[in-house]
């Protein structure tokens, strides 16, 4: 028996996330060191389970919405975003979701249930306050999930959205990614508190810890975050404890983490964990597992074919839509040149 | 007709969008119970409710941010902030979040941020700020600075309306000294982006908006009796977008040009103005465009040095007479 | 035997420190309907023992620095700001500390103590953790100390600069004065803790708890988080319970408030409380408090009398000092107007 | 004299100011161990200690107040923004805290918050921001934006020295593309508030800071070839305070002038700088003065919309003939 409310296939399809994720991820190293990608890459390796399972507890059906990070790929895989709109965007593709506009994973769609961040870090909480905050108001049955890093908790953004959806007992629930860095600054020196769900006294929420690495642990941890939400009891902080095994992004060569470290949490890895639990609990066979993970690599060969050739966007679709109206911007006069008539006329 | 105040004309504005669409509501620091520090919002709690018109604790960020959340989902919310000034406070989720969201994400974010600004109150630094300029400088939002007690209506109302984030600077000023008739029955909506000929002159136009309008119309009117000149007063209204026509229709009438703000100069809106009609219209010009604005000094609060600092009438006739002269 | 290290000589200054804060604000309120002051007055009336409680506990002569909020006029009292000059603020003047560039109590001096506070709720504690930086860097056994109210701590840069000083265990402490509302706001619509001294735990630092209307209690509870800090150990956050008896100003009467709440706590009022410990302990005798009492009005008198006709600033010194080079801001040219010459020369 | 980059060039002028003042201490975000995101302060922990390196959390308001409060008692702090867009976050302390520190309350602030501005590398709208407008019209602050390698050095050691709060924009498309000789032994500080002429000309003037500086000196020599137009090139170098000497010099000289920048227009410094060449110097004038500046939206990434946004050579180019050819 699953020691949570997932079925099987369900657990199956855990695993088929976290594998899409980390596979996705692998195409794009691939496309970055053939000078594809426009920016940079960035990496969520070894974390793909606190991703994949806190984002599995929402409610897509319900409309539940999350906000993640930079390193919540599989989050919005779960969500229903495809690959080929990662693909796009980290290709700068005219059709990627963002026209060209915003780098990597950094898009939306409401109706899927995902909320594009911005980079600067904080700014996602009171955001996602509001709008779990249209939920209440509106007396849906919806929840909000946003995510931050051990770092993006410093920001007085989080302070401030997480403290406003505590009073207002928002169903909001706030996923914190504690994965031992913030770019190359630990933890130690990010904060002092012991354990980042610790946080949560500050705002007379619960807080409460899982093991991020553990698939089953975070959907399970999240679930309960969510329910609570969804009955109108306000927030929860949840800690998923795991690790960056990547650099920040690829160009980052680590130089910071000591030696072993990584080897150590390898040895711990999400996938590999999963996948052999999902043997030994007989919840899959081995010929179940592995066509799973060639339908991850059909579908993503697919994506890459479906978009590799793609144009950038045209240049002038940088003037639309920076307004409702007017739906265009000046086009600047120097552009307009040269000009026929003198300009005395 | 009833004779309202310029601040219960934004009342009146935001009560009456409320009655009309359930997805418009408010949220600030203590709008509520004590409806505003400058009681815009009173007895909007009573009335709306409590999830209509929410206390919120003393953050910016999140008020601003929690608007734009529930904006993407289709209500329409209004902040305020309690003096305009703590809107720097949001200035990083306004031009980076707000602003940006429907170019770089297709989402709407139709809100208001709505709050006091301005001088000459005695406010010193930190009460009497005009933040205009910064967010002028931001594509993606929209400022309006109504003048009149009709447009502290129309505005507001167009403001809630609006399917951009607008900026609503409303000057304390003129919340209680400003009062003018509005037609009870009749729908006031004052156009986004259009401005306003406050007084018709031809030797002179006075470009400005906010209170420094009813210091250029009192100029103006001194200009007329001891000069004989006549002078145009533009009210911009809209900040942004800025109305160039009306701009460039007063260069051409006039030809000669003061652009004011309360604001200090350096940087200021004034330089942009500036520079519009140096490009649109340079030829119309016979004088220099020149800018009547506060010194360069964060706003000081005694009476003398805060009367030193910002433009008065009398700074506005003197330097009408020098652009006249030249 | 007092309850701490306090001889009753101090606990007398401290009845002196409390009754000037109350009569000179009561001046203040004289002043205020004579039209006397420019802008608004606010006061500290039932908060008295919390300010000056809190601020004895910082030690003048090592050059401890603190840092007020609106409603801590006596910390600053305690710290060596005359009443003068606390009047001359109010009204303005030319000989204010800032000539009349800053409002009410938002004045300075650091070699006295106490650094003016901005209007911009938090930011102060960013600033004051720079100060007790300092103090490190430095190696100097110096303190820093920080006023919150329940309001400001729900700002952005209350919580990232606590968290700094957490992180760095810099010599700080925060006071934070729970007087139940921030304007009309009461504390649970500011947060959802039961106790302030909970966001304690979200910095992994001590919080403490004191009844705010007991002076000996404000200056016990501060002491020991002041020696603490002293000694390395970091910041502490102190949690003074109190009241806010008057309006948020002047101006504001208080509609907000439930009908006898405010005659419970002045049933509580700190310099009653104190000055009848003061006689029952038998640390002074009831001709010696007069006699303080007296020497408090004698100096407000003096005050007053000292500055009361005083010019307001010269306009032109509103250019001065914007930066030190250079010295002097432009006067702006319509105000060089009428000029002899015609433009065109 | 060795050849060394722009970004070479700030690391050595911070070195060496912490070599010769043990007051000046560095503070941001993985500016330590990693030596920065793009490791300007590498190395700078190992030879100068983490109490003089501090790697603080993700706290954009913590750096710059943590700064002040420093720098209040004597040291002389420099803050670093991972990316200057980051520096949005700490807008309202720096412009509400640290610009009016001393005119408040005589308080001296002698820090530098330092960052990589600037786009042409992909950068998307949060990576790529020109944050100078904001700052430039907030009268406290002093802002320096280097556009050589010279400069680079000389005015980080200037800003570190001045005792006055200094923003200072480092342009992150020069970093490693800029490389100059820099004489080893000579101690090169940039006087704050003085331009450069990094060109003579006599036929226009192309007024302009950071990297466009760089364009603007390729068009200049596109303009000599092609149409045998003679180019001055002004490198304000110091955007607060400005030049107004060199901008009118430049105006006197020419006649006929652009004002360039990265940044969006609307609202942006060549507002401020047209409207002091109208004001300071109109009568000189023989053609409008006309701004190349960014398209107002925020900045696309992908190359295509990137270039279309952002002003080019060519760009320069045309309206350089526009002007000249009025
Ligand atoms: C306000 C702000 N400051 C600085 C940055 C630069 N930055 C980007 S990612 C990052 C570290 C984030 O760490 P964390 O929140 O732990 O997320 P992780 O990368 O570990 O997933 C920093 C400092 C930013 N994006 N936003
Ligand atoms: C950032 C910011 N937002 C709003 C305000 C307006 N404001 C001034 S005082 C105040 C309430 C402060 O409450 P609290 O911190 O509890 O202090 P108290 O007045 O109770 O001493 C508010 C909201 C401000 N000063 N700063
Ligand atoms: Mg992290
Ligand atoms: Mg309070």
């Amino acid at each position: 028996m699953p020691p949570t409310d997932l079925s099987p296939a369900q657990l199956l399809e855990l695993h088929y996330f976290m594998r899409l994720t980390r596979s996705l991820e692998e195409r794009l190293v691939v496309l970055h060191r053939q000078g594809k990608l426009v920016g940079g890459l960035f990496r969520s390796l070894g974390q793909e389970a606190d991703s994949v399972g806190s984002a599995y507890a929402l409610d897509r059906g319900r409309g539940d919405i999350l906000s993640p990070l930079i390193r919540n790929l599989g989050s919005m895989l779960v969500q229903g975003a495809r690959p080929v709109e990662v693909l796009r965007q980290y290709m700068a593709k005219a059709e990627s979701p963002t026209r060209g506009r915003e780098l990597n994973i950094h898009f939306n769609d409401l109706e899927r249930g995902f909320l594009g961040q911005i980079s600067h870090l904080g700014d996602m909480v009171p955001v996602m306050a509001g709008i779990a905050l249209s939920f209440k108001l509106t007396r849906q049955p919806r929840v909000g999930l946003v995510y931050v890093g051990d770092g993006a908790m410093s920001t007085g953004a989080f302070h401030e959205g997480l403290n406003f959806a505590a009073v207002q007992r928002l169903p909001l629930v706030v996923v914190c990614e504690n994965n031992g860095y913030a770019y190359s600054t630990p933890t130690r020196l990010q904060t002092a508190v012991a354990h980042l769900k610790d946080k949560a006294a500050g705002y007379g929420i619960p807080g409460v810890e899982a093991d991020g690495n553990d698939v089953i642990a975070t959907y399970a941890v999240t679930k309960m975050a969510v329910d609570r939400a969804r009955a109108g009891e306000g927030p929860t902080l949840v800690e998923l404890v795991t690790y960056r095994r990547k650099g920040h992004a690829e160009h980052d060569a680590q130089p910071y983490v000591p030696a072993g470290e990584i080897e150590v949490w390898a040895e711990k890895d999400p996938l590999d964990r999963h996948r052999r639990r999902l043997l030994a609990e007989g919840w899959a066979a081995e010929a179940e597992i592995a066509a799973v993970e060639a339908r991850v690599e059909k579908e993503l060969d697919e994506a890459v074919a479906g978009c590799i050739n793609e144009p950038f966007p045209e240049p002038g679709t940088a003037l639309d839509g920076v307004y409702a109206d007017p739906p265009r911007a000046e086009d600047e006069w120097y552009r307009r040149l040269p000009i026929a008539q003198s300009p005395h006329d | 007709m009833t004779e309202v105040t310029y601040l219960e004309a934004i009342r009146q504005g935001l009560w009456e969008e409320m009655e009309r669409d359930p997805r418009v509501f408010l949220l600030g620091e203590d709008i509520g119970t004590l409806g505003g520090a400058f009681r815009v919002t009173e007895g909007f709690l009573d009335h709306f409710g409590a999830e209509r018109v929410i206390d919120t604790p003393v953050s910016e960020v999140a008020i601003v941010g929690a608007a734009a959340g529930a904006a993407h989902m289709g209500l329409r919310p209004v902040c305020e902030m309690q003096f305009i000034d703590f809107i720097s406070c949001a200035y990083s989720i306004l031009t980076n979040y707000v602003a940006t969201a429907r170019y770089r994400a297709d989402l709407s974010v139709p809100m208001v941020v709505r709050g006091p600004c301005g001088g000459y109150v005695r406010g010193g630094p930190f009460h009497s700020q005009n933040p205009e300029a910064a967010f002028v400088h931001t594509p993606g939002l929209k400022i309006v600075c109504p003048a009149t007690v009709r447009d502290a209506k129309g505005l507001i109302k167009a403001a809630i309306r609006d399917e951009d984030p607008v900026l609503f600077f409303e000057h304390k000023y003129l919340y209680r000294r400003l009062k003018d008739d509005l037609p009870a029955g009749e729908e006031i909506l004052t156009p986004i982006g259009r401005a306003r000929v406050a007084r018709e002159g031809t030797d002179l136009a006075i470009i400005t908006y906010g209170a420094m309008v009813w210091k250029a119309l009192e100029a103006a009117e001194q200009l007329r009796q001891t000069d004989g000149v006549e002078t145009e007063v533009i009210d911009l209204r809209s900040l942004a977008p800025l109305d160039d026509d009306a701009i460039v229709a007063a260069v051409r009438k006039t030809h000669r040009v003061l652009v004011a703000h309360e604001d200090t100069r350096t940087g200021g809106l004034a330089g942009e103005i500036t520079a519009r009609i140096s490009e649109l219209c340079f030829e119309w010009l016979d004088a220099p465009v020149k800018r009547v604005c506060a010194h360069d000094v964060p706003l000081p609060y005694a009476p003398t040095v805060e009367d030193f600092v910002l433009p008065q009438t009398e700074d506005l006739v003197n330097a009408a007479r020098w652009v006249v002269r030249y």
